[in-house]
């Protein structure tokens, strides 16, 4: 019943660090460092962690945007890492992207109607004119009303953006969409709005998502499945209501203790993670999270721990949380 | 609340915004009291005027915004009254301040140490070599590793979470009797405003520091205040305390921005969005900011401004709801 | 001179402009400047027309008072050495400037353009050759280099543009580099990218667009430039030849004369800086009015 | 010796490095300026060297004639009269016997003898020397010392202006120049002069002090100070302000301003430069039919040109020669300003409607020549001829001129200082000359039997025809011979030379 | 920091070799040079003598590569006017192009700065819009008119200043007054841009926060923020103060190497017009290295990281 729609093995991304490369050798930056992904149409599958852990290279990696160092990347049935200019072109009409700054994502010198057409003209999938209409069809749906298709970007606010980057990255109909922190430069009040548009179209455009964000209540709110980054790496991956019923890496638990509580008087332990997260580009020996881990032993300043389930669809990196678990 | 003794009380406060087209008033007519030791906190989205309220309180508005009217006690003495200087001295020792971008609120080109004891020089009288066993000490509190190396880095050079705890210690070092911390937490990640809370919430307790604490995020605010001021529209929407705001919320703003945030207890569930957007300075509606987005406005609502009215459990609310004809109507001012 | 954008979007540019008086009046002039160049034919003293017996005429509105005078207007702003008339020479004079100065502008700016955004977008070896000879032209005074130009292929109205248009690339290839760079980290051009633009569209399409705005203030800036550069020239007797005038050569000429005629140095002089200090007012304006951190403003 | 290259370059960084960090000679000059009251020349162009063996233009020349004699000297009025040779007798045609000057110095003390003579032709004439002038003496056979102050000069032919040429044969000692070099010696000449240099300051100025031993009265004025400065209006500035007393090349139109000053005058003199448009008759224009040439000479005032452009201190000439110069011929006349003339000849040669055809011409050499030549042009247009000015930097100018690739018209002023017909004809209106305009047979004839006639009559005579021949060919346009300017303080008494030197022996301060 | 020199180094020595071919390219467009040395009665045999004798017979390329290698010794060859070597000609004349285009420039940055600095801080007022419209009249004057308009002023009208020449502090008035003034111009305008930046930026905000007298906040603070943007600004003008002392130079009689330059540009005179541009050049260069060390000096983010 679940059909798989997008397959990611063991995907690095590498940056070389922007400083000097003209004297001595800079450090690579491992922004991605060997991630698996398995996700299903259908799904709204969560990427969470904190910024510089890596889930919005993730996001570009897979889509090619940015180009990955090594792995393999597989959307419904077709191979993306190989994929040369020209099917990589076609394979983007059915992979988009929603960003997260809606005021950077629009052209700002192009009509909204054109911004959202764009995909179409680019793509030879209509002329002008029945792009046009397609446009505004999908412009509709995401809460554009036709008469003000006409304007720029600029005269629109933060939320309406966001619904015309939503309109760009569903005018050719594709099957799968990157939505990265799509609603955190939003006020309160207009990101419900959002969220509630994005659960929408999902159904409607039978939609699978990859949903990238730091903000743990909104990833609860929208997913199903969710997996948690730390340097580079998942740590923990589970079914969304597993996952908040009882997160096992020690990152995991930290950080879903680390949201402050909703309500002023509900009794929630903390645990307080000390230090900062290291640098990307000279990650810790072992576990990477060991240098701020509350339970870390001798074992994970040693040796990475591998992604091993522990439960149906729940995986876990930890050496500790696998003992417990058990 | 009578016993306690007040020490910041803002009556009245409107601060008008000169821009190309026209003047507005980002505060408009905001009243509340302070009491020694509390936390308060002003939550509101973008553009509500709560930076703008911080701001007049502080005395540092822009050069094109200007207080009209209202007055500001701290300690019974009026701000307002002051002379520049004798602003700045009040500044300097009474009023400690955190602003949200730990980055750029440093000086790039000094050191941290020079930064934080800048102020212990100017106000205190500190020599030199004094300041510095004193930062370092303030660098200990907000639980800064290796404080003395750190004394001579640059800002640069910190991480986020450890350049805002240097901004708490720069805010701390005068001693002040009240600290106005402006989204102290926005820019960090979660686990880093953890810590911060943490360390805002230990500190408060310990030097029992008087807090005004301006967000946007009620999770943040649940966290770490005694009271909330609700602030849509440079008005007071509500004030209350911060049980009552989470269990008891009286204004329909209120009440829609809690049912409209995703919380860890939400999954799958539809959120219930407020329509429309927050309305821009300059698009402000008249009577009642928010009547245009509220499901429950009515004809009087878009006409006049609703007055506070004040409920039982002290729960002080602007809506035409709970504001009867024959009910008294206006501030009324506890002192 | 600020401009707010919701003032640009509502007033237009016409409407922001009245607000800016001095913005204003440097419209005018400049567009005075213009006219007097267009109609410059239509004066009805002859710039070339010599008359060796009423040279150094000084300034007059008397039409009659100089027997043998060529024509019978006044020579408003007096004659030259050969007694041709100021105020024809000087309008011409503007036509030339004003022609010299956009050709090279425009020579300036697509080299420049062009450079900057391939430099820009393209990035690695390509980057580094570029920017190294724009570093290498920076770090050579443009007197220097259009000396050696001029001298190696000769002085001439299409050379000097030539000479200033090709020592003026660079701003604009540093410039239009620069904003290619910074436009490029907005996620719009990701954006463009993710829906499967090709370079080239995206270059064309959504990048130069975006840098149009510091393109036309850059080109009014350095036309204001090249209006002194052509002057500078023209002193160093390396600019457009006589009889030809441009208000550089009328002044270089006018040295000739210093002691005897305050009106060749003094007239050209001032209408020279009027012209520039408009464009460079214009520019400025230009400057707020596309605010160039529109992109990533909010 | 790769290393040692090295090393001398690490050396010259650093000498660099010093020369920038200590940057002392700054005020330097002030100190060497300080010398109660010297004459202050600002002159327009600074020389490029004191060598007289190599260094001719008008600037250096300009000092060279103040630090050094010549065999023979040249008075206002254009005579040879004896110097460094008290005498000489003509032995032939091809052979002179100088006997000169005994006990004459240099300035470091070195004698003046028949050796120093010998040394300084020789060194013209020796290609290592690189000198320009090595063609000028290029008709000298031998040099032979009879004894210490005696010395005879044979030429390879007989050539008429050997007298004019020993009047610039500057002498220098021989022991000094071998024993600094050459280099050296072009910064710091030795000679016999009245004035001897005390410093060169590049790019700002010289200095030469009075020589108290000058074998004649020494000079009257101690200092003579040369400024360099190449904007006539900064020199005009200067001069008006007192702080100069003698400018050269101001400009003509501020001749009122300067007269107008009570301090200060403005000087003029017959100069020897002829100024005139070059018409090239070997290169395709209408300029090869003979009517054009005369009709262009019709067309322009000159009158007016001189009386508006040039002070109203030039003369009209004729063709190419001045009243002084030998060869000239006060019959010939100047074509008078006659434009319908020339617009009938024009038709005549089938320019009814004119023609275009192009000048060129280099800016800021010869007086107000920007300004003539628009003159030129405006004249031109008016009888139909549409000339396009083509100013060109003087050095590309100097290439075509003498590479002969000018446009058909060029502007051009010659500077006769021999004061003989050969030395303008010969290089300007002779078959195959260093100027191309005509190739006439009758004229080349004419020129070539001048050439090789010593007896003075009949040469005039030769000079005479071929003037008039050259007048109706009009191989140029035949403008005005220029004049010299100067601006001047009036306390200083001093005449100009028609040569443009400026020799300073004879100047004077009024009141001293 | 010593990266940082070390790279700058290279860059500025990849920079000279283009400045350095460039010039050599456009010299060797043009006309004849021997011409202009020769006697004009010269023979065509006498100009091949001279020609080889210069060594300006051999082809391009064979030049060129002989070319780089002398000037990578500092070896120019001698003046083909003067027969001097043309290095020494341009030492000689450097010190007087290096006092007036640093006296330019300390005029400049010292009248500049505190007028840009006012006119921040008085945004809007008519001090502000005064200073903004006399700074862009400064640059809307050509050099050499400004030149000769001083001339005309205080040479001729109240003769007080000498109009040209060289040597006391006097004569420095008029060239540096005429030099500095587009540089001031631009000063103005950028110190007045950064401080504006500089004004906006949240640590002048928190500065008042904390109560710091006004004083202390504009010499300590943004006045030392301020001045990173002046110095790029110096190091990017640094060009058109040399470029315009060729103007300013020839106007004064002033003996620098601007004034050679443009003599030797006339005269086709090769060896010194690339000496006086490579030490123009690396003049430029070393100017804005040293002011690139100011800058490290100034900020940490380059002194510490780099």
């Amino acid at each position: 019943m679940c059909e798989e729609i997008l397959s990611v093995k063991d995907l690095k991304t590498y940056f070389n660090s922007r400083t000097s490369t003209f004297l001595g050798k800079s450090p690579s930056i491992r922004a991605v460092d060997g991630i698996n992904l398995s996700i299903n149409a259908g799904e709204s599958f969560g990427l969470v962690g904190e910024s510089g852990c890596g889930k919005s290279t993730t996001g570009r990696s897979i889509l090619r945007l940015i180009q990955p160092t090594s792995g393999s990347i597989n959307f419904a049935g077709r191979d993306v890492m190989t994929a040369d200019k020209k099917s990589l072109r076609t394979l983007r009409r059915e992979m988009q992207m929603i960003f997260q700054d809606p005021y950077s994502s629009l052209n700002p010198r192009m009509r909204v109607l054109d911004i959202v057409a764009e995909p179409l003209i680019v793509h030879r999938l209509a002329k002008p004119s029945e792009a046009a209409t397609k446009a505004k069809k999908v412009l509709d749906h995401c809460g554009i009303p036709d008469g003000s298709v006409q304007r720029f970007p600029r005269e629109f606010s933060g939320g309406q953006r966001q619904r015309i980057v939503i309109a760009r990255a569903l005018v050719t109909r594709p099957r799968f969409i990157v939505a990265d922190e799509p609603v955190s430069a939003l006020d309160v009040s207009i990101q419900a709005q959002i969220l509630n548009l994005l659960q929408d179209l999902r159904d409607e455009y039978s939609l699978t998502y990859l949903f990238i964000s730091h903000d743990l209540a909104i990833v609860r709110t929208v997913t199903n499945r969710i997996a948690v980054m730390y340097l580079g790496k998942i740590v923990e991956q589970a079914d969304t209501s597993v996952f908040f019923s009882g997160p096992l890496h020690p990152y995991s638990r930290a950080l879903l203790s680390s949201v402050p509580r909703e309500t002023p008087d509900e009794d929630k332990k903390r645990i307080i993670l000390t230090g900062n997260i290291p640098s990307a580009a000279n990650p810790p020996k072992g576990c990477n999270f060991h240098t701020r881990c509350p339970l870390f032993t001798e074992k994970c300043k040693k040796i990475a721990p591998e992604l091993i389930p522990v439960s149906k669809g729940h995986s876990v990196a930890c050496h500790l949380a696998l003992k417990s678990s058990k | 609340m009578s016993e306690q003794e007040i020490l910041l009380s803002v009556r009245n406060l409107r601060t008008l915004i000169k821009t190309a087209n026209g003047t507005f008033s980002a505060v408009d007519g905001v009243n509340f009291d302070l009491e020694k030791g509390k936390a308060l906190g002003i939550v509101g989205e973008s553009g509500s005027g709560k930076t703008m309220l911080s701001m007049s309180i502080l005395g540092l508005l822009p050069q094109t915004a200007r207080i009209s009217e209202g007055e500001v006690f701290l300690n019974g003495e009026d701000l307002r009254t002051l002379s520049k200087k004798e602003y700045k001295k009040i500044r300097g020792k009474k009023i400690g301040t955190i602003f949200q971008e730990p980055l750029t609120s440093f000086d790039p080109l000094y050191t941290i140490g020079d930064q934080i004891a800048e102020s212990l020089k100017h106000h205190c009288g500190l020599k030199r070599s004094e300041a510095r066993i004193k930062v370092i000490e303030l660098l200990e509190t907000v639980g800064i590793p290796r404080p003395e190396s750190v004394y001579d880095e640059f800002p640069f050079q910190l991480s986020g979470g450890m350049r805002q705890r240097a901004m708490i210690a720069m805010a701390l070092a005068p001693s002040p009797e009240i600290i106005i911390a402006d989204e102290p937490t926005t820019a960090l990640d979660v686990t880093i405003q953890a810590q911060i809370l943490e360390l805002l919430k230990d500190l408060q307790k310990e030097r029992n520091v008087t807090v005004l604490f301006v967000s946007h995020d009620l999770g943040v605010i649940a966290e770490i205040v005694d009271e909330v001021m609700v602030v849509y529209g440079g008005q007071v929407m509500e004030h209350t305390d911060v049980n009552n705001l989470f269990y008891n919320p009286a204004h329909p703003y209120t009440k829609a921005l809690l049912k409209a945030r995703p919380t860890l207890t939400t999954e799958g569930k539809r959120l219930r969005a407020i329509a429309g957007q927050v309305p821009s300075l300059e698009a402000r509606p008249s009577g009642c900011p928010f009547h245009p987005r509220c499901e429950q406005a009515t004809e009087k609502c878009s006409k006049k401004a609703p007055p506070m009215t004040v409920l039982e459990n002290s729960i002080r609310v602007a809506c035409w709801l709970y504001c009867h004809e024959n009910e008294k109507s206006g501030e009324q001012p506890n002192v | 001179m600020e401009i707010t954008k919701t003032k640009r979007r509502e007033k237009g540019y016409f409407g922001v402009l009245v607000k800016h008086p001095l913005a204003l009046i440097a419209h005018i002039i400049l567009l005075l400047a213009v006219i007097a160049a267009v109609f410059a034919n239509f004066f009805p003293a002859d710039a070339l027309e010599q008359d060796l017996m009423s040279s150094l005429l000084p300034p007059t509105l008397h039409a009659d008072s100089f027997p043998g005078a060529a024509s019978s207007f006044p020579h408003i702003l007096g004659t030259d050495s050969l007694g041709r008339d100021l105020t024809a020479r000087i309008l011409l004079a503007i036509r030339i400037s004003l022609l010299v100065s956009f050709f090279s502008v425009v020579i300036a700016m697509i080299v420049g353009v062009t450079l900057g955004l391939v430099s820009g977008y393209i990035g690695g070896a390509v980057d580094n050759v570029i920017m190294r000879i724009v570093d290498a032209l920076m770090s050579l005074p443009f007197v220097v280099l259009a000396i050696a130009v001029v001298a190696a292929i000769g002085p001439g109205l299409i050379n000097v543009a030539l000479v200033l248009g090709f020592t003026g690339w660079v701003t604009f290839a540093k410039l239009v580099r620069g904003e290619v760079l910074r436009i490029r980290e907005y996620s719009f051009i990701e954006a463009a990218n993710s829906i499967g633009c090709s370079s080239i569209r995206i270059l064309i399409k959504h990048i130069l667009p975006q840098t149009m705005g510091i393109i036309l203030v850059n080109a009014t800036l350095t036309m204001g430039q090249m209006i002194v550069s052509e002057a500078t020239l023209s002193f160093l007797g390396l600019g457009v030849p006589a009889p030809t005038p441009t208000l550089g050569g009328i002044l270089a000429d006018a040295q000739q004369t210093f002691f005897a005629a305050w009106w060749i140095m003094v007239f050209p002089g001032l209408i020279l800086m009027a012209i520039i200090l408009s464009i460079n007012i214009i520019g400025d304006f230009l400057r707020d009015y596309f605010d160039t951190s529109e992109a990533g403003s909010r | 010796m790769y290393t040692h290259k090295n090393l001398a370059s690490l050396f010259k960084l650093a000498l660099v490095v010093t020369l920038i960090s200590s940057a002392s000679p700054l005020f330097a000059a002030q100190m060497a300026g300080s010398e109660k009251d010297p004459l202050i020349v600002v002159q327009s162009a600074e020389p490029t060297g004191l060598d007289p063996i190599v260094d001719r233009s008008v600037p250096s020349y300009s000092l060279t004639i103040n630090i050094f004699d010549s065999l023979l000297e040249k008075t206002q009025d254009g005579r040879n009269v004896p110097a460094l040779a008290e005498s000489y007798d003509q032995e032939s045609d091809t052979s002179w016997l100088f006997h000169l000057r005994k006990g004459v110095k240099f300035h470091n003390g070195e004698d003046f003898n028949a050796t120093a003579v010998k040394y300084s032709i020789e060194k013209i004439l020796d290609p290592a020397s690189k000198s320009t002038r090595a063609r000028d003496l290029n008709w000298i056979d031998k040099v032979e010392i009879v004894d210490n102050y005696t010395i005879r000069i044979t030429a390879k032919r007989p050539f008429p202006l050997a007298a004019h040429y020993f009047t610039e044969l500057q002498i220098v000692p021989p022991v000094y120049r071998e024993k600094v070099g050459a280099q050296q010696f072009k910064l710091k000449p030795i000679g016999t002069g009245a004035y001897q240099l005390v410093s060169w300051d590049m790019g700002n100025r010289i200095t030469l002090k009075r020589n108290d031993n000058y074998w004649k009265t020494p000079a009257s004025i101690q200092y003579v100070e040369f400024q360099f400065v190449s904007s006539s209006t900064s020199r005009v500035a200067t001069l008006l302000g007192g702080r100069a007393d003698l400018i050269t090349d101001p400009p003509v139109t501020a001749q009122k301003q300067i007269e107008k000053n009570r301090k200060t005058n403005f000087v003029t003199a017959t100069g020897t430069r002829v100024i005139f448009v070059g018409l090239d008759t070997l290169q395709d224009s209408p300029l090869k039919d003979v009517r054009v040439r005369q009709a262009l000479n019709y067309a322009i005032d000159k009158d007016a040109i001189i009386k508006r452009l040039l002070g109203n201190s030039a003369a009209i000439t004729s063709t190419l020669l001045t009243d002084k110069d030998f060869g000239f011929d006060p019959a010939v006349k100047p074509y008078p300003y006659n434009p319908e003339k020339a617009k009938e000849l024009l038709a005549q040669a089938g320019y009814k409607d004119g023609f275009s055809i192009t000048i060129d011409t280099a800016s800021g050499r010869y007086i107000n020549d920007s300004a003539v030549v628009q003159a030129i042009t405006g004249y031109l247009s008016k009888v139909g001829v549409n000339v396009n000015i083509n100013t060109m930097e003087f050095g590309a100018y100097n290439s075509s001129l003498f590479g002969h690739k000018t446009a058909p018209m060029y502007f051009v002023g010659w500077g006769n200082p021999v004061f003989d017909a050969s030395y303008v004809f010969n290089f300007i209106t002779m078959s195959g000359s260093l100027l191309r305009t005509i190739e006439n047979p009758a004229i080349d004839k004419l020129l070539k039997d001048a050439n090789e006639t010593v007896d003075q009559a009949k040469r005039k005579n030769l000079y005479s025809q071929a003037d008039k021949l050259i007048n109706e060919a009009a191989p140029a346009i035949f403008l005005y011979k220029q004049p010299v300017i100067y601006g001047m303080s009036t306390r200083l008494n001093w005449s100009p030379r028609s040569d443009e030197f400026l020799y300073m022996y004879d100047a004077r301060f009024i009141n001293d | 920091m010593i990266k940082f020199i070390l790279r700058r180094l290279i860059q500025s020595l990849v920079t000279i070799v283009i400045i350095v071919s460039v010039v050599f390219l456009v010299l060797n467009l043009s006309g004849d040079p021997i011409r202009m040395i020769a006697s004009p009665t010269a023979s065509e045999a006498d100009l091949a003598q001279l020609r080889s004798a210069y060594g300006l017979d051999k082809p391009l390329a064979v030049r060129y590569v002989n070319y780089l290698s002398k000037v990578a010794h500092l070896e120019f060859g001698e003046s083909l006017r003067t027969q001097q070597e043309a290095l020494q000609m341009v030492l000689k004349r450097l010190p007087a192009t290096l006092v007036l285009a640093f006296s330019a420039l300390v005029l400049a940055t010292i009248v500049g700065i505190p007028i840009g600095m006012l006119a921040a801080l008085k945004k809007g007022t008519s001090i502000d819009s005064t200073a903004v419209l006399i700074s862009m009249i400064g640059q809307a004057m050509p050099v050499f008119w400004i030149a000769l308009l001083l001339i005309f002023l205080f040479g001729v009208l109240i003769p007080i200043l000498p109009p040209s020449g060289y040597g006391t502090p006097a004569h420095l008035v008029l060239p540096t007054i005429s030099l500095s003034l587009f540089l001031l111009a631009g000063i103005v305008r950028v110190t007045r841009s950064s401080t504006l930046e500089v004004l906006s930026q949240p640590f002048v905000n928190v500065l008042n926060s904390k109560g710091i007298s006004e004083h202390l906040i504009l010499i300590k603070h943004i006045f030392r923020n301020a001045s990173i943007p002046v110095l790029t600004q110096l190091s990017l003008q640094m060009r058109f103060v040399i470029g315009g002392s060729v103007v300013v130079e020839s106007v004064f009689g002033w003996p620098g190497i601007g004034q050679l330059l443009a003599q030797s540009a006339y005269g086709r005179d090769y060896p010194v017009v690339i000496a006086s541009t490579f030490f123009i050049a690396l003049f430029i260069l070393v100017f804005s290295m040293v002011l690139d060390i100011f800058y490290g000096l100034i900020d940490p983010r380059v002194r510490v990281w780099k």
